[in-house]
């Protein structure tokens, strides 16, 4: 009988080595797996490199802790903004940061997952973060050459999950995880809820259970409200 | 030039965002960035279907919940709480970004640092603050949407123009803006350059001239 | 008011020139959009490029007819076997044929789809179907370059659409039906049931209505029971 | 060498089907192609959870319906109809060639025209009937799959070898598989060429080797 599901945090992520890549799903404070990366600080690793849209947002929460307590080299991200440990450690040069657009970080991470070696988007074409890519024309249209990014783990949180690991989300808690959980050589799963076998309709499983390696149950509850961003500039 | 002495008002924020509202076709798809743009959303009329999308894998959000009302697993690019309107859908960010990327939305309308006569935008980092950069969906949304607006003030706090011959931020995307809307004016983005097609009252074309970093024509 | 119903499948088709594109949902028997392409056979057009899975199957339905009565001049899909129709203009010269390999032809089309240029990928390399492709090596693999399939129509079954255009899809017929609703200028479906807007959950949206433009409501019914396929060698 | 005269009996497609169902570890995601190796699904031990994926869209599949009890909304890619299994998933082509594709399906197991002892195979069109060429998924399931088994007789209906030195049809995949079996023998692909790890009873190392195309080793 498969069973992925396992009984604590600490099982859920055993094995995992400093210096390890990590994918981190959650959009705002929506479906972050945050008991998980809770217990990657826990486990004092250090040297990771992270891959998430965001870089935290409170200190001590989630990616807040793991950066406070210097246990990630570098972060790849879009959006840094709003997190004062990231702030402060990058201010300090104690972390690294490669900011990828958020449609090219979603793609790359899905191209990783769906055995896609690399593609070309039209996204970045002649900005700053397009510089020194490799550009095709296609169409008439500038393209910038754009390499899979997997890893060596992901951590996604799920509202539910049963022992297969066919997955269920909520809300926008969607996010980047589905395509996180596809693209990791581990991939361990936060559930708010674990129900039987056949309890998800076949038609509502997002996640189906092929990329899902180990189900821990958090009945961590609601995110917090949210609190409006204040930047003009930027989108998301 | 003396406030006092204005024979004109900007538009205020929601005054900004009820005019783009009013501009945007029924039927249209839209993403709204953050910032300014997010007030748009609580200023279509309602029973008009503009359906809102948000790069965090929504079709189909509706205004900000009533007080005690929201819903926290509902947020929109911005991490604000967001309602859903009946005909909403959920997806995964590449799910979104195949939506956004594959111009299949009709318009995005984003914040700016500057805008350049060439329709190039520059809304991601400034390099001359200390700010962290930080692109998000922006680039994603300038290249892949079939039409791009931008919403900004027409000068800086300090008075210079936004609205420029050539950017000297870093580019979001080149030759992407179709219209900029401003407090001041709209003015499209044309193969000639920047066209102003409506102004507050009381503004003359010399005042939004001097307040814009390249010539004007006037439709 | 947005309403993309429409009255009949004539209106539904209304526009489409000889000489089109249109990418065809369907596996097997399930999901095959066969009203709208009776719909064009009907309609008497010609030198269409038809982009699906199969070549048809009976010579009586849906692309059966549309090659029967010489609609199409060329056919792009990854199993052109079990149709008569097909196998007898494929004989006699009628008709052009491109083979693809069923997951390069899904992957082409939702590059299409999401403004993917071209991606590269292990499928194909070192064979016939990847003869005269540009490779590149990554991770030490040979890849071959693919660009983007999209059409100027797409013809989908669906199993419930609103006005709006969101879409589900029931059992085994979802396959090609997504992918092609995102990958085409004009999207038409051919529903089983049309229902009113919000009876569809946010959750189980499978198409978001920005992909459809027109729906007409087709209560087509079951399809046939499946007659199982008998040739040892290539699979699907 | 007359059928009479032979001391072994080949295996029947299901003695075969049963022998590979036997071998599958529990847990492993497998995807079948069509021909011999469907067969494999209605072989698996019950409660044994080896979980089936079909490329349109299925993942948890399970043996055929009962007669008469047919659902004609799920087929699998033989286009049969098949039931689902509790804990199954239905999803669109691309994601379920991504599956495939991104290396999660612990196994794929092909019929072949022809076999090399590199490990290529041929089975999607032999150029040499008249047949319509036709690829289906196989070569994206060859390339993408942890692991290729191969399910043949063990020679053409003719008495020619299937397993050979070099493929003489055009090529799948090269270099993809691990394991073949036939109605004869279990015979690993390894970097030294074939390796026969199982007959059926009554059949000598010589008259195996003298129905291989390649060099056989024994285990």
């Amino acid at each position: 009988m498969i069973d992925k599901q396992v009984k604590s945090i600490d099982e859920a992520l055993d094995g995992i080595p400093d210096g390890a890549s990590v994918l981190v799903g959650g959009f705002g404070a929506v479906g972050q797996p945050n008991a998980l990366m809770e217990g990657l600080a826990e486990r004092g690793l250090k040297d990771l490199t992270v891959i998430a849209n965001n870089a935290g947002f409170e200190r001590h929460i989630g990616l807040g802790i793991l950066i406070t307590r210097g246990c990630i080299r570098k972060i790849i991200c879009s959006f840094p903004r709003r997190s004062p440990a990231f702030a402060d450690a990058y201010r300090d040069g104690k972390i690294e940061l490669e900011v990828v657009p958020q449609g090219t970080l979603a793609e790359r991470i899905r191209a990783a997952g769906a055995g896609i070696g690399a593609f070309y988007t039209p996204t970045a074409a002649g900005t700053q973060l397009g510089q020194g890519k490799e550009t095709r024309e296609i169409d008439g249209r500038t393209h910038v050459l754009e390499y899979a990014l997997g890893a060596d783990v992901a951590l996604v949180e799920a509202w539910s999950a049963d022992r297969w690991g066919n997955l269920t989300y909520r809300g926008s808690g969607r996010n980047f995880n589905p395509v996180m959980a596809m693209a990791a050589r581990l991939t361990i799963v936060q559930a708010q809820h674990v129900v039987p076998l056949g309890r998800i309709e076949p038609d509502a499983v997002v996640t189906p259970g092929v990329y899902v390696d180990r189900i821990v149950h958090v009945p961590y509850g609601d995110p917090p409200l949210a609190v409006p961003e204040g930047a003009e500039g930027a989108s998301a | 030039m003396n406030p006092a002495e204005r024979s004109y008002r900007r538009l205020s924020r929601d005054m900004l965002a009820q005019r783009v509202a009013a501009d945007i076709p029924e039927g249209w798809h839209v993403n709204l960035g953050i910032g300014l743009p997010t007030h748009v959303a609580d200023h279509i009329a309602p029973g008009r279907e503009v359906i809102l999308q948000s790069e965090n894998g929504i079709l189909g959000f509706g205004r900000k919940p009533p007080e005690g009302k929201a819903d926290p697993w509902i947020v929109n690019a911005g991490k604000e709480n967001v309602t859903l309107v009946p005909g909403a859908s959920l997806f995964d960010h590449a799910d979104s970004f195949a939506m956004i990327r594959g111009g299949h939305l009709d318009l995005c309308i984003l914040g700016a640092y500057e805008v350049a006569e060439n329709g190039d935008v520059a809304n991601w980092t400034t390099e001359h603050n200390d700010r962290v950069p930080a692109v998000g969906g922006a680039m994603d949304l300038a290249a892949g949407a079939r039409r791009l607006w931008i919403m900004t003030s027409h000068t800086t706090r300090d008075g210079r123009p936004k609205l420029v011959r050539r950017c000297s931020y870093p580019l979001t995307a080149l030759r992407a803006v179709k219209r900029i809307y401003t407090d001041l004016a709209v003015i499209d983005v044309t193969h000639v350059g920047f066209v102003a097609i409506d102004r507050v009252a009381g503004l003359s074309r010399d005042i939004l001239q001097e307040l814009t970093g390249a010539p004007l024509k006037f439709a």
